[in-house]
């Protein structure tokens, strides 16, 4: 079995704000071992970003703030891990960027518009490494050539309002690739883009994750994308894990019946059913439910435990959990949820 | 870009036209006769009439508007009806004093205004934060006539720290060459006297500044607000850029122009408004050269003030245009 | 499903001018939508997809005269829109309708529902006060919100919701035809599907005719019944649903199609990923706009535009591969 | 099908919440703005009641108690013709208010009309009447006010209608560039493709939506006005003795600021408190209102 | 200006002095000089509200422009130190005709313009031809030049009717004679007004136009530099006719229009000199440390005229019910701190022909309102002008009117105050719209007829003449005293008239005004003359 480079453990990332206190991450606990590519999938505002931001201490403060768990890097060669939260900024400053990198949603916005492409490729670099100008130049090129932009020497002089969407975030994943990092946190690196570019980018960073052997976090709402890339899959809601598997488990015998839906409501290119399944009501902001399961209202399974008490997430079989009363530990049905649950 | 100069600059002139036809209408339905105001109450009805005759104050008003401008176009902006010099040669000391104090107040202004406005935005919620955006919340509400008394009064009569007026020591007068106080004494290498300027310049030019410098920090901290929120900040972090780094370099960049803008803006509006200010500390100013044009019924005085003051203030805002292009790329014209 | 045409529109343009030089005179243009021919019948779904940016939006927006075409026809109902007065098409309206894809800035957040709802029945002097209120209620009802709910505002409503409130606005004085710009584009997948059906249930209920954009290829599959690929404002290929699935012709529908990931770790695609990005519609390539991409890019592509014509029963692409002479060179590579 | 009955996870919001409820909400919970509504408030009420609760007339002169200081039975002393500052002061308060209302309601009035005509109309009518805003903007605006001020001859109605003139640009650009940038909303489009006629959606679409920015302008524009015609006042150009404007009180006691500093003190001081308490509830207008609206 | 006059001095005392002077100087500095010891830097710093118009001296009619061109220029005769009376000036002697239609000057020899020239006949009359000539090349006109108190004093210009200068004979290069075509009864003290003295004739030849800034006169400084608005430097003329003189180096005019700074300035010595003290200040500066003040003798009046045109003020019982209502001494204690007499007449006290015997309306509000109440006028109502702008007289015209309000109303008058536009009070004052207005007048040449002509002849109005009173016997009194040249004549004559407007009461005479200047002890000699400028010629600044 492969080290774990990265452990969540009861992580918990709570927003203060005007209408009360958020828990927007509510308790995750998840690892990605070395070379392996995580998906974390759920729907819009169920907390996926701030998980990828707590782990890289970006989180916005005030009014967001980590209150709890822990973040545990083990960087190469190393054998004590280290708690990113208790780190200082200072110390994250070292780790950020270059030995855990992140890539964003949007391509549009996430370069700095006043500044040349290769500037900002090796920005980071010039810093953590003590590059002289002329190297930093020749490896941003050099970078800008391993994440298959043509004329490299070219772009690199260019400013980002130049380049399309699918080029900026090309250049974003050189700019995280720039410190050789252990892991890659890529936050919806493809949403913002046509389904032909998103292509060419799933492409390229299963090619980096084959080639260099980063690990990567792959944060998306696209159980496509899940499919494409992943090995291991982490379903998300309301701040909750509510699940999580490899990813045929995942996406071919799912259990919880959040994931069930969600599969199961995507029309499929494939084949054309006449009416998709959907799952009644709406997504809910993390902090609206405090008792009970999370998604019982929306849950076709729902019973009166489900709104009483908070689901554990279990063990079901080897690597695959799932937060739900209809389960047992050894991945049975369990007892109690037979007497309401249809099928 | 070179397309865009021009065509901003072409389009100052339906805009200079309009100012002038303005400036102009304005002046003369301002009530009062010139010779009148000049010769005062022991004038006798003959020497008004006399006058009136030599200052050619009888002609038609378009007549006289295009004399006007027909002198304007060779650069001549008429004489003053009261003092029968030329305009031309007599507004440089005033203007040199006004664009001397005006510099040096935003000079203040932006240094304070930027950094205070950086810092809170930086530290949002912290009690520098609070501090500063409350004094500068109190900077945009005080009368800056009553601030000026004030520091005169405390800092000149009461502590006498600083001078209280005029641009240098009557005893020791400054030898002009270009009438920017603190320019000639170095070029004639008076540093006493560059420090005495100096000195001269701090209670009108405090007084002056603040105004812009509390509305220079709200909006840099505004403005930095939303850029320290924006993706690319986030990348930048996300590089383990040092926190003043992010700040200055990356943040500052790219809030900086609405902050220009505002800076453009308060620049001219100090240029001339600084009437109250230079009447407090008795400052040679062109505001107060056309208050007391205006008091005069001089209207070439008027109406060439006002009009230098305007086009001052139109072409620091084209400058202000073309500074965004130069530190926006994506701007391009 | 009739035969019969609801809408024709014939060599439809939409070119945006872009403005530049010294005296902002338009440098050239933007063929956001150029030249495309198509037919809608009464009572079927038409799909229209196609990356970001290829003129969806301008296609559908312009079928309405939301945005005045540059040039072609459109033919409802056998009546010209494209000639019809202000006053013809404001009543043409409670035919053909929108709904837009963005839930959040299309409904006015100062209009309570029942204002937003109620207003295109009284422009269109339906009912009285109380009928209004009662269609209100009754609409609510059939989109899947409670009757209540009339009373609020838009900002108290989650996406899909304030997208069903879109829905019935568009419904509300009953259509015949309803552009739907990427309805469920912003909203979360488990939403998206509620939003289909009811779209589906909607139009058999009502016997509505929809024109259907999205850039999602699954979900135009899943809800038209005839499908138009577009490609920087052109439509590359036109078929009906099955026939599109299982054959398609042109080169960029292939790509397309095998870029769609699909949620089953199971099925393995050869994918054609394309090189490159999408020319700007500023300055399309010459030829065959799909030519700087095309994996089956021919020399004759570079310079010739292809026809849109009919290459199997209903099956209409525009594409060099399927000339008769060129067909052979293909066959043999 | 949908799901089996299932309750709305719906955070409880009581019932119909307008934007304009909804921001008052928002603004009682900035402190800086409750604290500006009472600043407001008090200046109000002083102004209101003026005459309950001084017992002199702002203008009753006396030559033996001139300068004096503050005392028990001139709270605030007394000028150089012996009057009672507090009272004058809360005369002032008067003036003041009334002066910022007017000048705003005018400026507000005029600069929206021709604010909403060239933001709506478009083309050449957008031409001249952006081009006369820009003229006007371009006259440093004090100078401008002097210069009208010296047409119409000094006296608080002219320095008012001076006020409301230099002020009306300002609205009026505000309103035309948001009624152009609410035209392009998709909400716009959509009530267009509702088949509503254009005077409708003026009025029912792009106008209410345009009201917050305004609204906020307005209120920072009460503090404005009244600082310009306090200045005027300095200036010897806004009101006329013996009323008790707080700027001409402030000229006219500057000679005394080193024997009898309260002269120009408690002017200064009630000046800078009103145009503050107008800031404050205006930036909490601002946050409550249109968050993103800028300056 | 040029400076070359330094190299052209002649006679060896002067240059004796000047090199002792110097040498005090260089060598002072260390010496530990008594207090009384003329201080080492010899530079006066002379400050004031506004700067000066023009240094032409004779173009310009304010205070401001005389008090530099007093410095650098003079006439032929000048006043006493602090008073009218007149004495030689660049003439050493003067003789007139029993007719009184010729005057013959004898010239002071041995005077030089700044610029080296020589003053001598043919300056003299240049100079006269050049303000009395319209057509004369250096008259300027077409560049806005006027010679407005020219007019004013000589009864108008060449080719006028009023005229009275006929022609002016050069007779010897030291010698010249003016021939009048009238009697002119001010004739010499006219002589004496700063307004008419001499410019350098090679002056005008090199500036032209541009002599108002450039101004080369014989006086006792001469010109070095004007920084508008802000400060006019002079410096001393060595070789100045009078020997040992002036004792000052250099003379700065320093522009502070703020009251309050100038004090300030004052107190930390950063100039000498001030004008314009605020009554209010002068208690405090009383004791002060190094502080001392100067009285210059009143030479105005201000006053509150009538409009006899109108009702009820035509009916002279009003107009003297009213004399009885208004505090002068109220107003005199708030507006001028003390710094002011009461007026009972129009011409200041010093001056010919005052009439002390006259007894002044009591302040009487009884009085008053029972006379008005007599004269049918109870509850009236009416408009009060004042000015806008501060004048010598009146530092705060509104202020005043406030005060004037005040009194009225105790007696059940209603004044509305009315202010505007300078120059609109002054023309619609003399087009009679208002019913009672505010304002005043100030002596140039101590000439009792300057008041009586201009303010109350029937001849002034329009004009002058605001009240527009018209008495056909103070006419023929004044027209009389006017052309007398015969001065206990006069001083009959003008007595006389008094008593008749005392009775007719066409105006309520409030104050003559004292004004005050503050400067430091340092200052010695200075002597502030009614006129409201003088020459520094005697002052010395001690250590
Ligand atoms: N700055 C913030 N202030 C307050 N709450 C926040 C903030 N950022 C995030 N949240 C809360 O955290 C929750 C999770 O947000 P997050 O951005 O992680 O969602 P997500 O899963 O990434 O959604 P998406 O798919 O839309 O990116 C949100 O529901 C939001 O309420
Ligand atoms: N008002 C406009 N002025 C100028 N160009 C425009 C305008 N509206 C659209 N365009 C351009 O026309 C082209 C087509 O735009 P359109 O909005 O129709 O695309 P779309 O297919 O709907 O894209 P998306 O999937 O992003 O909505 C784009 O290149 C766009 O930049
Ligand atoms: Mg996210
Ligand atoms: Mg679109």
């Amino acid at each position: 079995m492969n080290k774990k480079v990265l452990e969540v453990n009861n992580l918990q990332t709570h927003f203060f704000t005007d209408s009360g206190e958020i828990p927007a991450v509510d308790d995750i606990s998840f690892f990605i071992e070395e070379g392996e590519v995580l998906g974390v999938v759920g729907e819009s505002g169920c907390g996926k970003s701030v998980t990828s931001l707590s782990i890289m201490g970006l989180v916005p403060k005030p009014p967001g703030e980590i209150v709890g768990g822990e973040v545990l890097f083990r960087q190469h060669g190393d054998k004590e891990p280290q708690n990113l939260v208790k780190l200082s900024q200072k110390q994250m400053r070292k780790i950020r960027g270059n030995q855990i990198s992140m890539i964003f949603q949007e391509p549009m916005t996430s370069l700095d518009p006043l500044f040349k492409i290769g500037f900002q490729i090796t920005e980071g670099l010039r810093r953590h490494r003590k590059m002289s100008k002329k190297e930093a130049a020749r490896k941003a090129v050099e970078l800008l050539e391993l994440v298959g932009i043509p004329r490299p020497d070219a772009v690199a002089d260019e400013y980002p309002h130049q380049l399309s969407g699918g080029m900026r975030q090309r250049v974003m994943i050189a700019i995280a690739m720039s410190g050789d990092p252990e892991v890659l946190i890529a936050d919806e690196p493809t949403t913002a883009l046509d389904v032909t570019i998103q292509a060419q980018i799933l492409e390229l960073m299963k090619r980096l994750n084959d080639e260099q052997g980063t690990a990567i976090l792959l944060v998306t709402h696209d159980l496509g994308v899940v499919a494409e890339i992943c090995h291991r899959v982490v379903v998300m809601y309301a701040g909750k894990v509510v699940e999580q598997g490899d990813v045929r488990t995942i996406l071919k015998d799912p259990k919880h019946p959040y994931t069930q839906g969600l599969i199961r409501s995507l029309p499929k290119l494939s084949n054309r059913d006449k009416r998709l399944y959907s799952i009644p009501g709406n997504v809910p902001k993390p902090g609206s439910i405090r008792t009970g399961c999370r998604f019982a209202a929306r849950c076709p399974h729902v019973f009166d435990r489900c709104v009483k008490e908070d689901p554990e997430l279990l063990n079901l079989k080897e690597g695959h959990l799932c937060r739900c009363f209809l389960y047992d530990e050894n991945g049975g049905v369990a007892d109690d949820s037979k007497a309401t649950a249809e099928s | 870009m070179l397309a865009y100069t021009i065509r901003r600059i072409l389009m100052l002139i339906p805009v200079l036209i309009g100012m002038s036809l303005i400036t102009f209408s304005i002046i003369h339905l301002i009530p009062g006769n010139p010779a009148q105001t000049i010769l005062g109450e022991q004038a006798t009805p003959q020497a008004i009439a006399q006058l009136e005759e030599q200052l050619g104050i009888n002609e038609p008003y378009l007549v006289q508007y295009f004399d006007y401008i027909g002198g304007l176009l060779q650069g001549d902006l008429g004489q003053s009806l009261r003092t029968n010099a030329d305009i031309s040669n007599e507004i440089w000391p005033f203007l040199a004093a006004t664009i001397e104090l005006t510099i040096f107040a935003m000079v203040f202004a932006v240094i304070v205004g930027v950094n205070a406005g950086i810092i809170s935005a930086w530290k949002q919620n912290s009690l520098f934060d609070y501090g500063a955006m409350l004094v500068a919340l109190i900077g945009v509400s005080m009368p800056i006539f009553w601030l000026g008394l004030m520091q005169q009064w405390i800092f000149a009569q009461e502590l006498g720290w600083l001078p209280a007026f005029g641009r240098g020591n009557p005893r020791d007068p400054v030898e002009t060459t270009t009438h920017f106080y603190l320019l000639d004494t170095l070029l004639s290498g008076r540093m006493d006297q560059f420090w005495t300027s100096f000195r001269h310049l701090i209670l009108p030019g405090v007084a002056l500044g603040t105004i812009p410098m509390a509305i220079i920090a709200r909006m840099t901290r505004s403005s930095m607000l939303e850029v320290l929120r924006s993706d690319y900040i986030r990348t930048v972090e996300a590089k383990g850029i040092p926190k003043l780094s992010v700040v200055y370099r990356h943040g500052f960049k790219n809030a900086v122009i609405p902050v220009l803008t505002i800076v453009g803006l308060q620049t001219g509006t100090l240029l001339g408004g600084a009437i109250l200010t230079e009447t407090i500390f008795s400052w040679p100013g062109v505001g107060r050269y056309v208050f007391d044009g205006i008091g005069n019924r001089d209207y070439p005085v008027i109406q060439s003030g006002i009009l230098i003051i305007a086009t001052m203030f139109v072409f620091i805002n084209l400058i202000v245009d073309l500074l965004y292009s130069y530190i926006d790329p994506r701007i391009k014209y | 499903m009739t035969v019969k045409p609801l809408l024709k529109v014939n060599n439809l343009k939409k070119f945006f001018p872009l403005k530049g030089g010294v005296f902002g005179k338009q440098v050239g243009e933007v063929k956001a939508v150029n030249d495309i021919t198509f037919e809608v019948y009464e009572g079927e779904v038409l799909g229209i997809v196609g990356e970001s940016g290829c003129g969806k939006s301008t296609a559908g927006k312009s079928l309405l005269r939301l945005i005045e075409p540059t040039d072609g026809e459109i033919i409802f109902d056998g009546n010209n829109v494209t000639d019809m007065t202000k006053e013809e098409m404001r009543k043409m309206r409670r035919d053909m309708q929108i709904i837009f894809q963005d839930p959040y800035a299309s409904l006015n957040p100062r209009h309570n529902v029942e204002k937003i709802l109620g207003e295109p029945l009284l422009v269109h002097g339906i009912g009285d006060k109380e009928t209004r209120k009662e269609k209100v209620k009754e609409i609510l009802e059939i989109v899947g919100l409670p009757g209540e709910h009339a009373s609020r505002y838009p900002h108290q409503f989650s996406g899909g919701q304030r997208q069903r409130i879109g829905i019935a606005r568009a419904l509300i004085v009953r259509p015949r035809l309803i552009v739907c710009d990427e309805p469920v584009s912003a909203l979360d997948v488990s939403i998206q599907s509620q939003i289909l059906n009811l779209m589906e249930d909607l139009q058999e209920e009502f016997n509505l005719t929809y024109i259907f954009i999205a850039h999602d290829l699954s979900v135009v599959k899943h809800i038209s019944h005839r499908i138009a690929v577009m490609y920087l404002g052109k439509i590359v290929e036109l078929a009906s649903n099955e026939d599109l699935y299982k054959e398609p012709l042109h080169p960029y529908t292939q790509s397309l199609m095998s870029a769609v990931p699909e949620p089953d770790p199971d099925v393995s695609k050869d994918r054609i990923i394309l090189e490159g990005d999408v020319p700007s519609p500023s300055n399309p390539p010459a030829g065959c706009p799909f030519h700087t991409r095309c994996p089956s890019v021919m020399d004759v592509c570079r310079t010739v535009t292809p026809e849109f014509r009919e290459i199997k029963a209903n099956h209409f692409a525009s594409c060099h591969l399927y000339n008769e002479e060129n067909t052979t060179a293909e066959k043999a590579d | 099908m949908r799901g089996p009955e299932y309750q709305e996870p719906q955070v409880s919001i009581p019932e119909p919440a307008s934007p304009w409820k909804e921001a008052f909400r928002q603004l009682i919970k900035n402190k800086l703005a409750v604290v500006g509504m009472f600043i407001i408030g008090f200046f109000i009420l002083i102004a209101v009641i003026a005459p309950l609760i001084s017992g002199y007339h702002f203008s009753t002169i006396s030559g033996a108690g001139r300068l004096e200081g503050p005392s028990a039975s001139n709270w605030f002393g007394t000028d150089d013709l012996g009057r009672d500052i507090f009272t004058r002061i809360v005369y002032g308060a008067r003036i003041s208010l009334m002066v910022g209302f007017f000048a705003v309601i005018g400026a507000l009035v005029f600069g929206s009309l021709l604010g909403i005509i060239a933001g709506y109309f478009g083309r050449w009518i957008d031409m001249v009447i952006s081009r006369i805003f820009d003229i006007m903007l371009a006259f440093p605006s004090i100078l401008l006010a002097i210069a009208i001020v010296a047409i119409l001859g000094p006296s608080l109605q002219n320095a008012l209608i001076a006020i409301a003139i230099i002020n009306i640009p300002i609205f009026g650009r505000l309103v035309r560039s948001k009624v152009i940038s609410i035209r392009e909303e998709e909400y716009i489009l959509a009530a267009r493709a509702q088949g509503m006629k254009n005077g409708r959606i003026l009025f029912h679409h792009v106008l209410p939506n345009s009201t917050a920015p305004i609204i906020v302008q307005a209120t920072l524009g009460f503090g404005t006005a009244i600082l310009e015609a306090a200045a005027l006042g300095f200036l010897g150009l806004g009101a006329q003795p013996p009323t008790p404007e707080w700027g001409r009180m402030l000229s006219d006691s500057r000679q005394y600021i080193q024997s009898a500093p309260w002269t120009v003190l408690f002017p200064g001081i009630s000046i800078m408190l009103v145009v503050l308490g107008f800031n404050m509830i205006g930036d909490g207008l601002r946050d409550a209102l249109d968050p993103k609206m800028k300056n | 200006g040029g400076n070359d006059g330094g190299n052209d001095g002649e006679g060896d005392v002067d240059t004796n002095e000047n090199a002792t002077e110097t040498n005090d100087s260089e060598e002072g500095e260390d010496g530990g000089d008594e207090a009384s010891q003329p201080a080492e830097d010899q530079t006066l710093i002379f400050a004031r509200g506004g700067d000066s118009v023009s240094l032409d001296y004779a173009s310009v009619t304010d205070g401001e422009s005389s008090r530099v061109t007093q410095q650098i220029y003079e006439s032929l005769l000048t006043f006493e130190e602090d008073s009218f009376e007149i004495g030689p000036g660049l003439a050493e002697d003067w003789e007139v005709a029993d007719d009184g239609l010729s005057y013959v000057f004898t010239l002071r020899e041995g005077v030089t313009f700044h610029d080296g020239t020589d003053f001598n006949a043919e300056a003299v009359k240049l100079n006269f031809e050049r303000w009395a000539d319209p057509d004369h090349e250096y008259h300027f006109a077409d560049e806005g030049y006027a010679y407005s108190v020219y007019g004013t004093q000589f009864g108008g210009f060449q080719g006028d009717e009023g005229h009275v200068i006929d022609e002016i004979n050069v007779l010897s290069d030291y010698e010249v004679e003016f021939v009048l075509n009238e009697t002119l009864g001010s004739f010499l003290q006219n002589m004496g007004m700063s307004y008419f003295s001499m410019t350098s004739p090679a002056a005008f030849e090199e500036y032209g136009s541009e002599i108002n800034e450039n101004p080369v006169g014989t006086g006792p400084f001469q010109f070095v530099s004007w920084s508008r608005d802000d400060s006019i430097v002079l410096e001393k003329y060595e070789d100045y006719w009078q020997e040992d003189l002036p004792k000052l180096d250099s003379v700065i005019f320093q522009v502070i229009p703020d009251n309050s700074a100038r004090l300030t300035a004052l107190r930390s010595g950063e100039i000498d000199i001030m004008d314009g003290l605020n009554p209010d200040d002068l208690e405090a500066l009383e004791g002060e440390e190094g502080i001392t003040t100067f009285e210059r003798a009143t030479n105005n009046i201000g006053y509150l005229g009538f409009n006899a045109d109108k009702e009820p003020f035509d009916d002279p019982e009003v107009r003297r019910a009213l004399n009885h209502a208004i505090d002068k001494e109220t107003l005199i204690s708030v507006l001028y701190a003390g710094m002011a007499e009461p007026a009972k007449n129009l011409i200041p006290p010093d001056y010919l022909g005052y009439n002390d015997e006259i007894e002044p309306y009591e302040y009487d509000p009884e009085l008053a309102e029972q006379m008005l109440a007599d004269a049918g006028q109870e509850g009236l109502e009416m408009d009060l002008w004042t000015m806008p702008v501060a004048r010598p007289y009146m530092p705060d015209p509104e202020r005043a009117a406030e005060v004037m309000q005040a009194n009225l109303s105790d007696i059940g008058v209603t004044a509305n105050i009315v202010s505007m536009e300078w120059a609109t009070y002054l023309e619609q004052t003399e087009a009679g719209e208002h019913d009672i207005f505010m304002l005043g007048w100030s002596g140039v040449n101590g000439d009792p007829d300057y008041f009586f002509g201009n303010l109350l002849h029937s001849d002034a109005i329009p004009g002058g003449n605001r009240t527009f009173y018209r008495n056909e016997e103070v006419d023929s009194l004044l027209d009389q005293a006017k052309t007398s040249i015969d001065e206990d004549e006069r001083a009959e004559l003008y007595m006389e008239a008094q008593e008749l407007i005392h009775e007719d009461a066409p105006m309520i005479p409030l104050v003559h005004s004292i004004p005050v200047l503050a400067g430091s002890e340092r200052v010695q000699n200075y002597v502030p003359h009614p006129q409201t400028s003088e020459p520094l010629t005697e002052v010395e600044l001690s250590e």
